[in-house]
């Protein structure tokens, strides 16, 4: 079970740690296409690795599909969310 | 525990800064985009006050498919932003004071009442058996408080019939919303395909579990809604013309069942609203699907509005 | 028993009987009927009384001597006046409507004197006052409305003060628990030990002092009378305004001596008295001066209540019904005259003038006329002291009001109307001139057990001469200074008064707008709904 | 300072910035939402009170939670509901403040 | 037949099944069936009202078999009783009047005028019978939504710019209203573990979070029930709105919270706000009757002169606070006074809106200025709006009579003489705007009236059979009556 823990850690603060960046990114970053670009791909890879470290901590199979269900439908409505605010970025201009 | 309470004290002062932030925003799309945030985080302080039922309907209701409503007025009303000035100095000074008051006298008593803060939860867990249920919130919801519930679903209908009721004369009998949405946004297209299928069977999952674990007829009505609204604001779909049978058929047939099903445990010994022993949970089970199609009709409409188009 | 019923009664299914348009056309004509059954009650039944169900408020009508000499005197003159409105409003096209306002009036003038207990009495007190509002804006003046807002005003006000009274007498009548149709006669027996009896009978007088017309209240009384048409002014002036003299009789605690209370009462009484003849006398049209008239002769009642109350006199309340019932006559027969006068042409000195002044100077006490035997009748109670003196002036100042009277009636222009009109006014006029000398004298006999020979003794005839002739030589003899006299205004002192009340409430009533408009600004609105919630936990916070 | 002490202060504040924006905001729409925060506040309460009344083997009393959903259901459709008027007034007369018109000139 | 506890379910459920099936229904079936609920619900009034007259012990019901704390039970007594009967002769009334403007013809499309009224009628009076029987604060709550619910529907039915302005600013006032009251439930929940009324009055002692509680439910509560200062609302919805629904929100809507606040102070928490906060509550209901009246003076709108007549009523009712606390014979008699000045004015007032509307229609304005000679063309009309103003006044033989002499006699009888004084004004100014609108409609004007419309004459039938019943509550006796008290005593006596 060791070996399960040390990976649970490793992995969330990865994870962590490209959350982090995202926000950074969202902070610095002059316009809002680039902020967007940022917030998704640090934030989808963030959440991937944090789902990958619960994996082993997980006691049903079940409940390990949830959390991939999870990350699957968030991948999804972030996608679509993202192109919906840059086509309005793009048409609209302004913040 | 120190830590935990650090995550508690994060989070409250998140949510606190977005209540603030929500007051003080300059124009109202902002503030609205503010508040469906702070619901979600409001449902995470549920979670921590160990009540999934609650976050469950919070997060659904109270910022998702209020958050719909409200960003959708906030655009209509975009225009007619810069009117009314705030009220004068000495009013705002004294408001501040009378709500401080408020917030002083509640946060006094919180911290004051201390000793066991007496409860109901062993009266209702210890009932539970008897229905068939494990979700204590569900139980009391559905049994124990259900003249609540029942009178409830009738404050939905009076809504929805307050917000037809809006319509202008000539459009009675028509189809909600302004105009209709064209289908032209390709990644909300393939969403609005997407999700529902996924959206219908959680919905129907939570409706099921809603017996013992967190969930129940009303947040799976609201998943239902949320979905059926994702394929309306893609246009795949129109609103339906409120003098359809079948939108009245659907809107009433919950609340119908529910009084039936209450007039029926007249002949039982328990009286009004009970439910026989013997089936218990298989009542209670039908009568909620029945309602969460019926709230699931009743909240899209609700969001769509009062008709505007001729059917 | 079944007088007293049909007393009530009979008007009020005439009323009802109004609701179909074509009766409510012919009701004029038949006026006079609806007063036929007090008279029988008063003449055959004077001691009867009635219990009404219980489920119909458990009232009680009951008759004593002294309220049945008003009430048969009263129906009197109301069968007088309705021969006389039969004629006067043949061809007026809102007859329909004053025959309902008359009928109401009526049923409350003749309940008021049955009334025995608190309920029944407040309930026909204010029917008689509010109904005589419907007589008063059907007159024909241009500001009919204006002096009906007036007359209602005071009459409600009136009534306000009375039902705080019943509310405390009724209190003081059951200590033990609240009681509920309390006879009066209980309720001022327990005025003695009552805690508010002064509050008590300061409120019952300014009441009852509302509806005599007592001087601060008298302000409605010649307003109204100039204003509503003539038969309701004489029925108005003769019967209605005796409501307050039963108020007085059935509820001043006669039996208990109250010096303090009775000076103050005589006071006010002999003021109200002198005052009116004061300004009476500046009057052009004869109605006013008629109206001042009354105003002197109820405060002579009064001045009689307060030497009442003043001193236990076992009959006065006979006296003060005998004096009260001759006015009646007198007054209401006086106005159907004023209205005859310009119409009968040639024949109007002998057939208006003449009865008229003897009417008129009857009220100063002309001997041989029924005044004479009513002023006879208040001397013991007034006794020789200062309220004897006072009393003998009274007399003359109302010859000299009634001489100057006589000589405005004179004045009159002649006015045309159909002579067909003539003989019922006629008929109406002379009966009751003739009643007005014969009912006092029958009373005098047989209810009062006065002798003749009293009466006609040279001493008493001499001692009820003088003041009249006094009165009429100086009011022939002023007569040429008359035009010198300052035009007192129509209201005299509610004209002063009522530019200053208007102007202060116009005030008040644009501040509490404004309070309004401001409370019912959202910020301000929320603002007090959470400064409620905080002062009331501070309230309670406070008292623990 | 246990975690339900510290929402039941969240709550109290909330419930104070609630009332503020309700009372200060001039904009109808900034209404609801400050009503909105103010029933988030005081069904956060319940919450608090239902955690503070955790037994039998539950977190929290279920009673008050009940009347938490019931209440955030009545508190939609309420906000639903002005939602709609909101915009019917701004459709009607083109502006959405709440002023109060003299009662003078109401129609 | 029933048993007579299961008719105090029948009485909210049949109403809100009512709603159900009028949606269901829909055009002409909302109508139908919003008639066969007003006979069913009239019969269960009565028989509910029978049955406490001749056992004399009030009724209670528990639902589902779950009894308090943990479920909730529905109770009636003699303030219920009087409350039931009132509202189902109101109702009734207002459901008769309306026939005529909210007919759906057969074979027509279904318009939205009757259908929307229909329901809210049935929607109100589900939210009424759930105030007057409900023994459980939070189910108070879901009714007074409920009551919300279907009157801000109504104030906007015509759908006119400033009616929806008036049903806006209503709606967002209650709201605050019924938040502020759900506030005062989680403490008192928090405090005593319970919501029931019967419960809470024996566990409830006189603490902070108790003040606190009761200050804020009592603040909501005094929003919705338009008491003075905090009536910014009630004057343009009222005025604004039809004539049915103005007779309805006037007569009972705004008199669910009152009696809700009458639970709170004498069943639910009695003895606990002391003399010092009934004093503050008389005296705005005291301010109310002073400015409501003078501001009723100074309209030149008939319906808002009626509408600020009713903030003016509201007053009255607020004596019952400082008067009918303890439990000797003025409090019984200031608590019977109190509840029939409600039931009076509600009567009244129902009446002579419904009157109003009528003159509406039929002269096709309301100004108060152009009523010259109004008594000769609508007598009828005129006529009842008569006799509901002898109510208001309270002049004898009148309902309101007996309810002011009963106050004014508990007043004088407990010392407070300064409560009798108000009356007494508050009299004076009802008599000043009633014969401001008498006046000229009674006085014969010059020029003979033209009618815009005619008005047929059962609906003038039913405005007089309300003014008469408003007239026949003057016999009551002036003594505490027994219906009232069944019930009562034994919260009284548990004052503490």
């Amino acid at each position: 079970m060791l070996v399960g823990n040390i990976a649970t850690v490793v992995l969330v603060s990865l994870g962590a740690v490209f959350f982090l960046a995202g926000t950074v990114g969202l902070l610095r970053f002059p316009d809002s296409m680039t902020r967007l670009h940022a917030l998704t791909k640090a934030d989808n890879l963030g959440l991937g690795l944090v789902v990958l470290g619960l994996l082993p901590q997980v006691d049903s199979v079940l409940a390990a599909l949830k959390l991939v269900a999870v990350w699957v439908l968030t991948q999804l409505a972030g996608a679509t969310v993202t192109q919906l605010v840059a086509r309005a970025v793009w048409r609209g201009g302004g913040s | 525990m120190s830590l935990a309470l650090l995550a508690d004290a994060a989070l409250v002062l998140l949510v606190l800064g977005l209540a603030f932030w929500i007051n003080a925003a300059s124009r109202a799309f902002p503030a609205v985009v503010g508040y469906v945030a702070f619901g979600l985080l409001l449902a995470l302080a549920w979670l921590r006050l160990s009540a999934g039922d609650v976050a469950m309907t919070e997060a659904a209701v109270g910022s998702g498919v209020t958050g719909a409503v409200l960003i959708a007025a906030s655009v209509r009303l975009r225009s007619a932003e810069t009117e009314a000035p705030p009220p004068a100095l000495p009013l705002r000074l004294l408001a501040l004071l009378l709500s401080g008051l408020v917030t002083a006298a509640l946060a006094g008593l919180v911290l004051w009442t201390t000793g066991p803060a007496p409860s109901l939860a062993d009266q209702a867990v210890q009932h539970l058996p008897g229905l068939g249920m494990g979700n204590a919130v569900t139980g009391v919801l559905i049994a124990y408080r259900a003249l609540d519930t029942l009178l409830e679903k009738v404050v939905l209908l009076l809504a929805l019939m307050g917000i037809w009721s809006l319509a202008k004369d000539r459009y009675w009998g028509g189809i909600p919303g302004p105009s209709r949405i064209q289908p032209t946004n390709g990644a909300l297209i393939l969403l609005a395909r997407l999700l529902p299928p996924i959206g219908i069977v959680v919905a129907v999952y939570i409706l099921w579990v809603g017996a013992t674990d967190p969930g129940g007829a009303f947040q799976g009505g609201a998943i239902l809604a949320a979905m059926w609204l994702l394929v309306m604001l893609a246009g795949l779909r129109d609103a339906p013309a409120i003098s359809r049978p079948w939108v009245r058929l659907c809107v009433t047939v919950g609340p119908a069942a529910f009084i039936a099903v209450g007039l029926t445990g007249f002949a039982l010994p328990n009286g009004f609203l009970s439910y026989p022993d013997s089936i218990a949970k298989p009542l209670i089970i039908a009568v909620e699907s029945v309602l969460t199609l019926s709230i699931a009709v009743i909240l899209g409409l609700l969001v769509a509005g009062p008709p505007e188009r001729q059917p | 028993m079944i007088w007293l019923a049909a007393t009530l009664l009979l008007p009020l299914a005439m009323l009802f009987a109004c609701l179909s348009q074509t009766l409510r056309y012919r009701m004029s004509n038949w006026l006079s009927v609806a007063a036929v059954p007090g008279l029988g009650a008063a003449l055959f039944a004077p001691e009867a009384s009635l219990d009404l169900p219980p489920f119909l408020l458990r009232l009680r009508l009951s008759l004593d001597l002294p309220s049945a000499i008003l009430l048969g005197v009263a129906a009197l003159l109301w069968i007088a006046a309705g021969v006389y409105a039969a004629a006067w409003l043949r061809d007026d096209p809102r007859r329909g409507r004053i025959a309902e306002w008359w009928l109401l009036t009526l049923t409350g003038s003749l309940g008021v004197f049955m009334a025995a207990d608190l309920v029944s009495f407040y309930l026909l007190f204010s029917m008689v006052s509010l109904a005589a509002y419907g007589l008063i804006i059907e007159g024909r003046a241009a500001d009919a409305q204006k002096v009906g807002l007036i007359y209602v005003a005071l009459a409600v006000f009136g009534e306000a003060l009375l039902l705080m009274a019943f509310v405390m007498l009724a209190q003081s009548g059951s200590a033990s628990g609240p009681g509920d149709g309390l006879l009066i006669r209980d309720a001022v027996a327990a005025l003695a030990v009552s805690p508010w009896r002064n509050a008590i009978l300061a409120l019952i007088i300014g009441g009852f002092g509302v509806k005599l017309g007592m001087v601060p209240f008298h302000v409605w009384m010649p307003i109204t009378y100039r204003t509503a048409p003539i038969p309701a002014a004489a029925a108005l002036s003769g019967a209605a305004v005796k409501a307050g003299a039963i108020g007085l009789l059935r509820f001043l605690p006669l039996g208990l001596a109250l010096p303090d209370w009775g000076n103050v009462l005589t006071t006010l009484g002999f003021i109200s008295a002198f005052y009116a003849v004061l300004i009476g006398v500046t009057q052009t049209n004869p109605r006013m001066v008629l109206a001042f008239s009354s105003i002197s002769q109820m405060g002579v009642i009064a001045a009689v209540f307060g030497m009442g109350l003043g001193a236990p006199n076992a009959d006065l309340a006979l006296i003060v019904a005998f004096y009260a019932a001759h006015h009646t006559l007198v007054k209401g027969g006086l106005f159907l005259g004023v209205g005859l006068a310009p119409l009968s042409g040639p024949r109007r000195t002998w057939l208006v003038l003449v009865p008229a002044a003897i009417m008129g100077l009857g009220l100063a006490g002309l001997p041989l006329t029924g005044g004479a035997l009513a002023k006879l009748a208040i001397k013991p109670v007034l006794g020789d002291g200062w309220a004897g003196t006072l009393g003998i002036l009274s007399s003359l100042a109302t010859a000299l009001l009634m001489t100057h009277f006589l000589f405005r009636l004179a004045a009159l222009p002649e006015a045309v109307a159909p002579n067909a009109l003539h003989g019922r006014l006629r008929w109406s006029w002379l009966m009751i001139a003739a009643a007005s000398v014969v009912v006092p004298w029958a009373l005098y006999l047989m209810v009062m057990s006065g002798s003749v020979a009293y009466a006609l003794s040279p001493a008493s005839l001499w001692a009820s001469l003088w003041p009249v002739v006094v009165g009429a030589t100086l009011a022939a003899g002023l007569r040429p200074w008359g035009s010198r006299l300052p035009r007192v205004p129509d209201g005299d002192i509610v004209m002063l008064v009522a530019a200053r009340v208007a102007r202060v409430a116009g005030r008040t009533a644009a501040a509490l707008e404004w309070l309004d408009g401001a409370l019912r600004q959202w910020p301000v609105a929320v603002l007090s709904l959470l400064a409620i919630s905080a002062i009331l936990a501070a309230l309670m916070l406070v008292r623990v | 300072m246990t975690p339900a002490t510290l929402y039941g202060l969240c709550s109290a504040v909330l419930v104070g910035a609630g009332l503020y924006g309700a009372l200060v905001n001039p904009q109808p729409l900034r209404k609801i939402l400050a009503l909105n925060l103010l029933g988030s506040g005081t069904f956060l309460l319940f919450g608090v009170i239902a955690r503070r009344g955790a037994a039998a083997g539950l977190g929290g009393d279920p009673v008050p939670q009940a009347m938490v959903i019931t209440g955030i259901v009545v508190a939609f459709s309420a906000t639903a509901l002005a939602v709609a008027l909101l915009l019917r007034v701004y459709q009607e007369t083109g502006r959405t403040t709440l002023e109060q018109p003299a009662p003078k000139d109401v129609v | 037949m029933i048993a007579p506890a299961a008719l105090l379910v029948l009485a909210i459920i049949l109403p809100a099944a009512g709603v159900v099936l009028a949606l269901a229904a829909g055009g002409r079936g909302a109508e139908r069936v919003a008639m066969a609920v007003i006979a069913g619900g009239a019969a269960i009034a009565l028989a509910i009202a029978g049955t406490l007259w001749s056992t004399g012990a009030p009724l209670s019901y528990i639902i589902g078999g779950w009894a308090p704390p943990l479920g909730i039970a529905l109770r009636a007594d003699g303030l219920s009783a009087f409350m039931l009967l009132t509202s189902a002769l109101v109702i009734g009334a207002i459901g008769l009047f309306a026939r005529a403007t909210y007919v759906q013809p057969a074979g027509t499309p279904e318009r939205r005028a009757p259908l929307v009224f229909w329901i809210m009628l049935m929607g109100v009076w589900t939210g009424l019978n759930a105030v007057w029987l409900a023994g459980d604060l939070f189910s108070l709550y879901v009714a007074l939504e409920l009551l919300t619910f279907s009157a801000v529907p109504l104030v906007s039915l015509e759908g006119k710019p400033e009616t929806l302005a008036a049903a806006l600013r209503y709606m967002l006032f209650a709201l605050i209203g019924s938040i502020l009251y759900l506030l005062g439930c989680a403490l008192l929940y928090g405090g005593y573990g319970t919501l029931d009324i019967v419960l809470l009055s024996r566990l409830a002692r006189p603490e902070p979070v108790v003040f606190v509680a009761l200050a804020l439910m009592t603040a909501g509560l005094a929003a919705k029930t338009a008491l003075f200062p905090l009536h910014l609302w009630l004057p343009p919805a009222h005025a604004g709105a039809p004539a049915a629904a103005s007779a309805l929100l006037s007569a009972l809507v705004v008199k669910g919270s009152f009696i809700l606040m009458v639970r709170l102070w004498f069943d639910s928490l009695p003895g606990i706000a002391g003399d010092g906060a009934a004093q503050f509550m008389a005296a705005l209901g005291s301010a109310a009757i002073i400015v409501g009246s003078v501001l009723a003076l100074r309209q030149e709108r008939l319906k808002l002169m009626i509408a600020y007549s009713t903030v003016a009523q509201i007053g009255y009712l607020f004596f019952l606070f400082p008067l009918a606390g303890a439990a000797g014979d003025w409090e019984r008699l200031a608590w019977t006074g109190g509840i029939m000045q409600l039931v009076a004015h509600a009567v009244a007032k129902a009446a002579m809106f419904m009157a109003a509307g009528l003159i509406g229609e039929a002269l096709g304005h309301d100004r108060i200025a152009g009523f010259a000679g109004l008594g000769r063309a609508l007598p009828v009309v005129m006529f009842a709006f008569g006799l509901a103003g002898m109510s208001l006044m309270g002049l004898p033989p009148s309902g309101g009579f007996v309810a002011k002499a009963m106050l004014l006699t508990a007043s004088i009888g407990e010392g407070q003489w300064w409560w009798a004084v108000v009356i007494m004004i508050g009299g004076l100014l009802a008599a000043g705007y009633m014969f401001r609108v008498l006046t000229p409609a009674l006085a014969g004007g010059a020029a003979p009236v033209i009618l815009a419309a005619r008005i047929s004459r059962p609906r003038q039938a039913i405005v007089l059979g309300l003014a008469i019943c408003a007239l026949l509550l003057g016999l009551m006796p002036l003594r505490p009556s027994a219906l009232l008290e069944v019930g009562r005593t034994t919260q009284a006596a548990e004052v503490r």
